[in-house]
C-alpha cells in the first residue's frame, strides 16, 4: 500500500505513489477542484462542433495557424486583463488602450518614418503610462475602477480619433512590424522552437522535483512528472507539425508552411507571467491582494503599489495587443481595440476560470479561454450564416461552451464539497 | 429522560475531495437535554454539524429526526424541521444592521410592508436578556460590532424561534464573563423547556457545567457518547486527545493522524 | 450572408464541385447602412444564385478583426474570386494581398481599397453622394426661400471612413456658400456608430443652442429621422430642410409627408448586378467584358478597371422612381398614413 | 443636553434633539457614512462647469426639460441593474435587451397594426422572459453572469438585426407611444402630479414617525422630519416651475410648458422599487444575498429564486427602457439599445454608489447616476466640440465627477474609520 | 523587570463617526512581560490593538516605542517597529494555502524565486510545535481549515518572525485543550526570551496563568493596569463588568453604558 515518509520537521507522510497519485487526482476532480479542465472540454466540444460542420476547412492546417494570428489581440489584452481581475478590479479600456498603442507605433511609422525598433518601444511605453495613471486614479483616489476605466475608455476612444485626425486610416509597411502577426518561422526554427520549449518545461520540472525530493518533501512521484513532460512534448510536437505542412491555397503560386511568429511571442510571455505569477513575491501578493485586501494589508504588503502595477500590466499588454493587431491588419483606424474586444477579452479570462472578483485565476487561463473565443468566431465565420442569425448562433455556442463548464464543476460540487 | 431521541444520526461519512474528514459517525440528541460534542481542533465537529443542517451533503448515512427519517438537502429543510443552528463561522451579512440580521429570514411584517417597530422592540429585549451592554443602537450594521457582539446576536438569531433542536457551535468562543453565564445558562433554560441542545464547546467547565451527556469525535470518527455523570474531566480530555480513555473510546489502532504535506503545490 | 435557410448559399457542404469556382463576398457592416444587410445580400445572392455559381457571402458587423478572420476562412476555404467591401484600405490592402499570394482574383465593391490593387473595382462614388446631399439642401434652402440660414452638420459616425467622404462631398458644397457669408454654419458633429439615438440627442442639443437652425444635413436616413423627430417636437417640422441618404423607405416617407428634403437614391441592384457579373465571369475564369472605365488609384497610382455608376438625389418629385425601380414596395410605402401622400406623388 | 427615554423592552436611551441629530449626522458624514451626498456633489458640480461654459443653454428651461426626456433609457435600465449589481452579478445584455424589447413593440405596431395596450404589454412580457431565461442560466446552471449575459449581449444583438430584417428601420407612428417620452403633461396636471408627490411623501413620512413614537422607539425629532419634508416640497415645486415656464424654441409657432411625462413614469418606478428594497421582506432578502450569500442560505432564503427575480426585474426595467427610447425616436434600428448604453447604465449605478460587489446600492443611485451622465452628455453637445476632442472631455469630465465623490469619501475615511 | 515600557499608549481617543469608542487610554508593555488586556465585549480591546498597529488612525493621543514618540500609519510601520499582531478577526487570504499564508509578506527567496521548500519546512516545524495534528496538508487552502486550525496559523504566523512586541487578540478562543495550552507556553516563552506580549482574553485562567500585568478596559476607558500578582480573579472579573473594585479602577459615575436604539434606519 502506501509507504510513509518523513519530511519538514520530522513530520511522517504518506510517500505518494503514481497510482495513489492518480486516485487522488480523481478525487479532487469529483471534489470540485478543477482547474482548466472544463474550459479545456468546453474547446474540445466546440472543435468537435466546427470540426464535424465544416471539417475540411475548420481542421486544416491553414485554419489552425489561422487560429493563432487571430486570437493574439484577445490573449494579450485577457492576459493582462488576468492580472486586474485577480484583484477583483476592471479595466474597460483594456481595448482602446491597444488601439491608441498601436496607433503611436503606426503614426512613429508612418507619419515619422521612424524605424520599428523605436516604434514598438514607444508604443509599450505608451502603455505603460496609460496603466500608471489609471493605476494611480484607482488606488491613490480611490475611485472605483470600473468608473475610472470607463472615463479612460471614453477618453482613448477620443485620443485615437484626435492621433487619426478624426478618422483616416493609417497603413504601416514596416517589414518587421507586418511579419509580427503574419509571418511564420522556417520549418527548421519551428521545430527548434518546439524543441527549446520542450526541453525548458522538462528541465523546470525536473529541477523542482529534485529539489523537493533532496529535501526530503513530498514531491510528486517521478513517473507523473515524466508523464507530464511527455504529454506537453507530444502536444508540442504534435502542433509544430501540423504547422510546418505546407498550407498554402495555391501552391503553385507560394509556398507556406512553419510555426507562426506570434506563436513564441504569446509562448513567451504565457512563460514570464506564469513565472511571476506563480514563483515570485510579486505574484504572491497579487494572490493575497485579491484573495483578502484587509489580510494583505496587515502583512505589509503595499497594497497600493500592487494595485498600480496591475493596471501598468494589464496596458502593457493591451499595447502588445495593440502591435500585434496593427501588424495583422496593416494598419490601424479609429475602431482598432473597439467593438467587442474588451467584452471578447474579458469574457476570454472569465471562460478560462478567472474570477471576477479577484483571488482566482491563472495566466494559462486567458490563453485557454481566448481559444475558446477565438475557435467559435473562426468557426462561426466559416459556417456562412447572415449576420443576425450568426450573432444568435455565437451567443448559443459561446453559452454552451459555459454550460459544459459550468455543469462540469456543478457535478463535481454535487459530489463534494 | 425521554428514551427515544429527538435527531439521531447513523453512520455518517462526509468527504472533501480526497479528504475523508467524518467516518460513520453516530450521534443522538434527546429532548429535554444539552448533549455536548467536543473533539479536537479539526476533529470534525463543524463539518458534522453543517452535516446537520444541510450546508455539505453527506456521503453515506442517515439522519432521524423524531424517529422518521429525512434527508436534509439545505438549511431551508433543517429549518422546517425546527433545527436551528449557531455556526462557528457566524455568517452574518455585514451589510444589514442588528435587526436586520436577527429577523433574516423570519421578518415580520404588516401585510405586505416589513413592520420594524415589531422587531426592534423583539431584538433589543432578547440582547438584553444576553447582558449585552455596549451595543450603541440596534440599527448599527453588524460589521462595525466587536467579535463578541457579533456571537450575540447570531446566537440570538438562533434561539428566537420556537424550534426543536438547538446546535450551537462553539457559541462562547468570543463571549466575556458575563455574557458566558447568560449563554450557558440559556442553553440550560433551553434544554429545560424540552429542546434537544447540542452544545459544542472546548471549555471543560462549561462542558460539565450544562451538559448531560458527552460526545467526543476524534480525527473525524465518534470515539465515544457517555453522560456526563459517568465521567471525569480528565477522562474526557483523554478522549479528546487521545480517542480512547480506559475502556471508552476507539480501538487501539492509530487512524491517520499526521500532517501530510501531499504532492506539488497544485492549487 | 446567405444562410442556407434563405437558399442562397449552396455552401462548401455541397461537396460536387461546379466547373465555376466559389465566390466569396465580405460586406463590411449592418450599421452604417441598412442597405449592406438588406439589399446588396439580397442582389448578390440572386445574381449568383441565377449563374448557378457558389458563393459565400458574410457580413464583418463593422469589426476589422472580423474581417480578416471571414478572408482567411473564405480563402481557406479555397475561393477563387474575392469580393470585399474594405472597413478601410489597411486592412483591405492586407487582404487583398493574402487572396493574391493564394492565387485569388480580387473585386473591389463600393470602396475602393487604396494601394490595395484589386483587380476590378465597382462603384458609387461616395464623395458623389456627399455632394448630391450638399446640393439637395441648397436647392430645397433655396426654395424655401431662406436668408443666412444656420445649417447643422449631423455627420456620421467619427469612425466610419464612408462618413468622412460623405462630409468631404457635401462640404465641397457647402463650404463656398458659408465662405461666401450666404449660409451661416451652424453646429457640426459627428454621430458615434451612426446611433440614431445619440443622434437624436445631438440635435436636440444641436437646436437646445441654436434655435434657428435653418437646414440640417444628416448624413443618412435614420440620423435625418432622429432629427425631424426632434423638429417635430418643436413643431419645426417641414419648415427646417433635413437631408438622407439610402432610400429606406423611412425616408422615403419623410420625404413623402414633407418632413425631410431629399434623399440619396444608390441602385444598389445596378451596383450588386454589375460586381456579381464580374465576379461570374472570374469564376469561370472568363474575361469580363464590362469593366470598360479606369479609376486612379490616388496612393499606387495604378489604373484600375471599373464599373462606376451614378447616384440618384431623391426628392418628392421622384420619389416614384425608387419604387419603380423595386427598391422599395409601394405596399411598404404607402401604408394607410401615407396613402394620400403617395397618390399626390404619382405613386401607383 | 440630552434627555434619555426608555423604549423597546424598556432599555434606557437618549432621546435625539434636533440639534444632536444634526450633529450626529455630521459626525457620520464625516465618519464616511455619505450616500448619495458626493455623487449629488458631482452633479453640482458639473451643473457650475456647464452653466458656467453655456450658460443661456444649459440652464435654460428647455434643456431642464430635455433632460428628464434624454436620460429616460439609461436612468430605466440602470435602475434595473441595481437589482443586479445588488446581487454581486452583471447584466451586460440589459442594453440590447432593451432594444429588442422595443423592437418587439414597435413591430406589434406597425408591422402588425396593434393598439398600444397590445404592444407595450408584449414589450414588457418578452423583457421579463428574457429575465427569466437569463436569471435561470445563472442560478441554475451556475454559469458566470458575465458569461451568460454576455452571449445574450451577442445574441439579442442578433435577435434585433433578424427582427428588423438585416437592418431596416422601423417607425412607429402611435401617438400614446410616442408622447410617452416627448410629451409633456398640461400646466394644472403639472401642479397635480407636484402636490400629489410631495403629499404622498410627506404622509408616508409623518406615519412612520408617529408609528415610531407611538411605539416608544427612537424616533427622529419632529423638525427633522418637517424640514425634510419641507426640503423635497422646495425641490418638486421648483422644478415644476421651471418645468412649467414656456420653453418653446420658436414660441410664435408653438407651445411648450408642462412636466415632461416622463417624469411621473421615472418617479413612480422609483418609488415602487425603493419601497420593494427598503420595505418588504423580498428587499431585505436581496441585500442578504448580495451582502453574504452563504449567510443567506443558512437564513433559509431561497437564494436562487432571488438570483432569477433580479434578473427579471432587470430585464423588465430594460424593456420599459426600450419602449421609452422608442417611443423618443419614433423609430427602432439595429443599435437601439447598443452603442454605449449598457456601459452608461453601470456607470451611473456605480457612481450613484452602488457597489459591483453586491449588497450596497438604492434604487436612487441609478437616478442620480444616471443624471450625472446624462448631464455630462448634454453637456459636452452643447459646447460643440469635434469627436475626438468631445470624447476626450466626456472621459475627463466624467473622471473629475467621480473624483469629487472619491475625495469626498477619502477625506471623510481619513478622519473616521 | 525592566522599568522603561517597551512600547506606551498615553490619551488615546479612537472614534467611529459619531461613536467614541476610546477615551484616553493609557497602556505600558514592558520587555519580558505578558500585559493582559481584559474587558466586557465592546469594551474596545480590539479597536485598540488595531490603533497600534496602524489599521485605524487615532484621533488623539501618543505611542512611545523604545522611549521615541512614533506615528504607524499602517501595519507596514508597526511590523517595521517590531510590532507583530494576531488579529481576532484573522484576516487570512482564503485563496492561499497554509504556507503562503504564513510567510505571507516576508516570503523566503532564492533570488528572485520563491524558496517553497524552505517555507513547507518551517511551516511545518512550527504547526507541529503547536500541537496541530489534524491538518492534512500544508498546503491545503486556508479556506478549507477548521476554526481552530485557522486561528492557529494565524498564531504560527505571528510568531514566526523576531519581533519585539507580539499581541495576541484572543488567540485560544477557537482553540482545543492541547493546543490551548502550547500557545500560552508559547506566549509565556516569548515573554522569557525578552519580548513584549500583550495578550487579549476572556479566560480568567488563562490570564492567571501566563501573565505578569492585567490592564482592564470598561467601555473604552483604561479601568486599571496592575500586576496579576496584587489582585484577586474576582477583583479583575469585578473591573471588567463594573469598571471598577474597591479602590481600583474609574471614579463612580455611568459612562453612557445603555442599548441605545438611535435614530431611524438610515443606511
Ligand atoms: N472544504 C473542505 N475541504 C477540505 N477539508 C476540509 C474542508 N472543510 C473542513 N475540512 C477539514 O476537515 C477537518 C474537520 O474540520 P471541522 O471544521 O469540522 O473541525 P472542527 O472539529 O470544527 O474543529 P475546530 O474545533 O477547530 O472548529 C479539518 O481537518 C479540516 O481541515
Ligand atoms: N467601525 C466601527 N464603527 C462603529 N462602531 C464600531 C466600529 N468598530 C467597533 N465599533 C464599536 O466599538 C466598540 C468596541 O469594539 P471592539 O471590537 O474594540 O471590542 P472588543 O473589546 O474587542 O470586544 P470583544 O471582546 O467582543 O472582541 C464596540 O461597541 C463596537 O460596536
Ligand atoms: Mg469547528
Ligand atoms: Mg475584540
Amino acid at each position: 500500500m502506501t509507504t510513509t515518509t518523513e519530511t519538514a520537521g520530522g513530520i511522517q507522510v504518506v510517500k505518494p505513489t503514481v497510482a495513489s497519485y492518480i486516485r487522488d487526482y480523481f478525487a479532487r476532480v469529483r471534489g470540485g477542484d478543477l482547474g482548466t479542465l472544463p474550459a479545456v472540454l468546453g474547446l474540445l466540444v466546440l472543435v468537435l462542433i466546427f470540426g464535424t460542420a465544416r471539417s475540411e476547412t475548420f481542421l486544416s492546417a491553414l485554419n489552425f495557424a489561422n487560429l493563432f494570428n487571430q486570437s493574439a489581440q484577445i490573449v494579450f489584452i485577457a492576459m493582462g486583463l488576468v492580472f486586474v481581475l485577480l484583484l477583483g478590479e476592471i479595466d474597460l479600456s483594456a481595448g482602446f488602450a491597444s488601439g491608441v498603442c498601436g496607433a503611436v507605433m503606426a503614426i512613429l511609422l508612418t507619419t515619422h518614418g521612424l524605424p520599428w525598433y523605436v516604434a514598438i518601444p514607444a508604443a509599450m511605453a505608451t502603455g505603460i503610462v496609460i496603466g500608471l495613471v489609471l493605476g494611480v486614479l484607482v488606488a491613490k483616489l480611490g475611485i472605483p475602477s470600473f468608473v475610472v476605466t470607463l472615463a479612460a475608455f471614453l477618453g482613448f476612444q477620443g485620443v485615437l480619433l484626435t492621433l487619426l485626425e478624426g478618422g483616416k486610416n493609417i497603413s504601416i509597411t514596416d517589414e518587421f512590424v507586418k511579419s509580427l502577426n503574419n509571418g511564420t518561422l522556417s520549418v527548421r526554427d519551428s521545430w527548434i522552437f518546439a524543441v527549446i520549449g520542450v526541453a525548458g518545461f522538462a528541465a523546470a520540472q525536473l529541477f523542482r522535483w529534485r529539489g523537493r525530493v533532496s529535501r526530503n518533501l513530498v514531491a510528486e512521484p517521478f513517473g507523473i512528472v515524466v508523464a507530464r513532460i511527455a504529454g506537453v512534448a507530444l502536444l508540442a510536437f504534435s502542433a509544430t507539425y501540423v504547422l510546418t505542412l505546407e498550407r498554402a491555397v495555391n501552391k503553385a503560386i507560394t509556398s507556406l508552411k512553419g510555426t507562426p511568429i506570434v506563436v513564441p511571442i504569446i509562448v513567451v510571455f504565457l512563460v514570464i507571467w506564469t513565472f511571476v505569477l506563480a514563483r515570485t513575491t510579486y505574484g504572491r501578493h497579487v494572490y493575497a491582494v485579491g484573495g483578502n485586501t484587509e489580510a494583505a494589508r496587515r502583512a505589509g504588503i503595499p497594497v497600493d503599489r500592487i494595485r498600480i502595477s496591475v493596471f501598468v500590466i494589464c496596458s502593457f499588454m493591451a499595447s502588445i495587443g495593440g502591435i500585434l493587431v496593427v501588424s495583422r491588419q496593416s494598419s490601424v483606424d479609429p475602431n482598432t481595440g473597439g467593438s467587442n474586444i474588451l467584452l471578447y477579452s474579458v469574457g476570454a479570462a472569465v471562460i478560462g476560470g478567472t474570477s471576477l472578483f479577484g483571488g482566482k485565476g491563472k495566466i494559462i487561463y486567458a490563453v485557454i479561454g481566448g481559444a475558446v473565443i477565438i475557435v467559435i468566431e473562426n468557426g462561426m465565420t466559416l459556417l456562412g450564416l447572415n449576420s443576425g442569425v450568426k450573432f444568435i448562433f455565437t451567443g448559443l455556442v459561446l453559452l454552451a461552451a459555459a454550460s459544459v463548464d459550468a455543469l462540469a464543476r456543478r457535478r463535481a460540487a454535487a459530489t463534494g464539497s | 429522560m425521554a428514551a427515544t431521541p429527538l435527531l439521531e444520526l447513523r453512520g455518517i461519512d462526509k468527504s472533501f475531495g480526497p479528504v475523508q474528514v467524518l467516518h460513520d459517525v453516530g450521534l443522538s440528541v434527546y429532548p429535554g437535554e444539552v448533549t455536548a460534542l467536543v473533539g479536537d481542533n479539526g476533529a470534525g465537529k463543524s463539518t458534522l454539524v453543517k452535516c446537520i443542517s444541510g450546508i455539505y451533503s453527506i456521503d453515506a448515512g442517515t439522519v432521524t429526526f423524531e424517529g422518521r427519517e429525512v434527508t436534509v438537502h439545505n438549511p431551508r429543510d433543517a429549518a422546517a424541521l425546527g433545527i436551528e443552528v449557531v455556526y462557528q463561522d457566524l455568517a452574518l451579512c455585514d451589510n444589514l444592521d442588528i435587526v436586520q440580521n436577527m429577523f433574516l429570514g423570519r421578518e415580520k411584517k404588516h401585510g405586505i410592508v416589513l413592520d420594524e417597530a415589531t422587531m426592534e422592540e423583539m431584538a433589543g429585549e432578547t440582547l438584553r436578556s444576553l447582558s449585552v451592554r455596549t451595543v450603541k443602537s440596534l440599527r448599527q450594521l453588524v460589521s462595525s460590532l466587536s467579535g463578541g457582539q457579533r456571537q450575540t446576536v447570531a446566537i440570538a438569531k438562533a434561539v428566537l424561534w420556537n424550534s426543536r433542536v438547538v446546535i450551537l457551535d462553539e457559541p462562547t468562543a468570543a463571549l466575556g464573563v458575563a455574557q458566558t453565564a447568560q449563554v450557558l445558562e440559556l442553553v440550560r433554560r433551553l434544554a429545560d423547556n424540552g429542546l434537544g441542545v447540542v452544545l459544542i464547546s472546548h471549555n471543560m467547565n462549561d462542558v460539565f457545567a450544562v451538559s448531560d451527556r458527552i460526545a467526543a469525535l476524534y480525527l473525524g470518527r465518534m470515539a465515544a457518547q457517555v453522560k456526563a455523570a459517568d465521567v471525569t474531566h480528565s477522562q474526557v480530555v483523554e478522549l479528546i486527545t487521545g480517542g480512547r480513555s480506559g475502556n471508552l473510546g476507539l480501538p487501539p489502532e492509530r487512524p491517520s493522524d499526521f500532517i501530510d504535506i501531499t504532492p506539488g503545490e497544485v492549487k | 450572408a446567405c444562410g442556407t435557410e434563405d437558399g442562397g448559399d449552396t455552401g462548401t457542404d455541397t461537396g460536387a464541385k461546379s466547373s465555376a469556382g466559389k465566390v466569396g463576398v465580405i460586406l463590411p457592416d449592418t450599421k452604417s447602412s441598412a442597405r449592406w444587410a438588406t439589399a446588396d445580400l439580397k442582389y448578390l445572392t440572386e445574381a449568383f444564385k441565377a449563374a448557378g455559381v457558389e458563393a459565400d457571402i458574410q457580413n464583418a458587423e463593422g469589426d476589422k478583426t472580423r474581417f480578416t478572420t471571414i478572408a482567411d476562412g473564405m480563402i481557406a476555404s479555397g475561393v477563387k474570386v474575392l469580393v470585399i467591401v474594405n472597413l478601410d484600405s489597411g486592412t483591405g490592402k492586407a487582404v487583398l494581398e493574402k487572396a493574391k499570394t493564394a492565387g485569388i482574383a480580387t473585386i473591389d465593391y463600393d470602396r475602393l481599397t487604396l494601394g490595395g490593387g484589386a483587380n476590378y473595382y465597382v462603384s458609387f462614388d461616395n464623395t458623389e453622394v456627399g455632394k448630391l446631399q450638399g446640393q439637395g439642401l441648397v436647392d430645397c434652402l433655396t426654395e424655401k426661400k431662406a436668408t443666412k440660414p444656420v445649417v447643422a452638420y449631423l455627420n456620421g459616425s467619427p469612425t466610419d471612413n464612408n462618413a468622412t467622404l460623405f462630409k468631404q462631398g457635401y462640404d465641397s458644397v457647402l463650404k463656398p456658400k458659408f465662405d461666401s457669408g450666404e449660409y451661416v454654419k451652424g453646429p457640426d458633429q459627428d454621430v458615434p456608430d451612426w446611433d440614431n439615438a445619440q443622434g437624436g440627442t445631438i440635435f436636440e442639443q444641436q437646436l437646445t443652442s441654436n434655435k434657428n437652425i435653418a437646414g440640417v444635413l444628416a448624413a443618412n436616413d435614420g440620423l435625418g429621422n432622429a432629427a425631424i423627430q426632434v423638429l417635430k417636437r418643436n413643431k419645426l417640422n417641414g419648415k427646417v430642410p433635413v437631408t438622407g441618404q439610402d432610400a429606406t423607405v423611412e425616408g422615403l416617407q419623410n420625404i413623402l409627408a414633407g418632413d425631410q428634403c431629399m434623399t440619396v437614391y444608390k441602385a444598389i441592384k445596378k451596383e450588386a448586378d454589375a460586381a456579381a457579373e464580374l465576379a461570374i465571369a472570374l469564376a469561370k475564369q472568363e474575361t469580363p467584358s464590362t469593366a470598360t472605365k479606369t479609376v486612379v488609384d490616388p496612393e499606387s497610382k495604378a489604373e484600375v478597371k471599373s464599373v462606376l455608376l451614378t447616384p440618384q438625389s431623391i426628392t418628392a418629385a421622384n420619389v416614384k422612381d425608387v419604387v419603380a425601380d423595386g427598391f422599395v414596395t409601394k405596399e411598404e410605402l404607402c401604408t394607410a398614413d401615407f396613402a394620400e401622400a403617395c397618390t399626390k406623388a404619382g405613386i401607383s
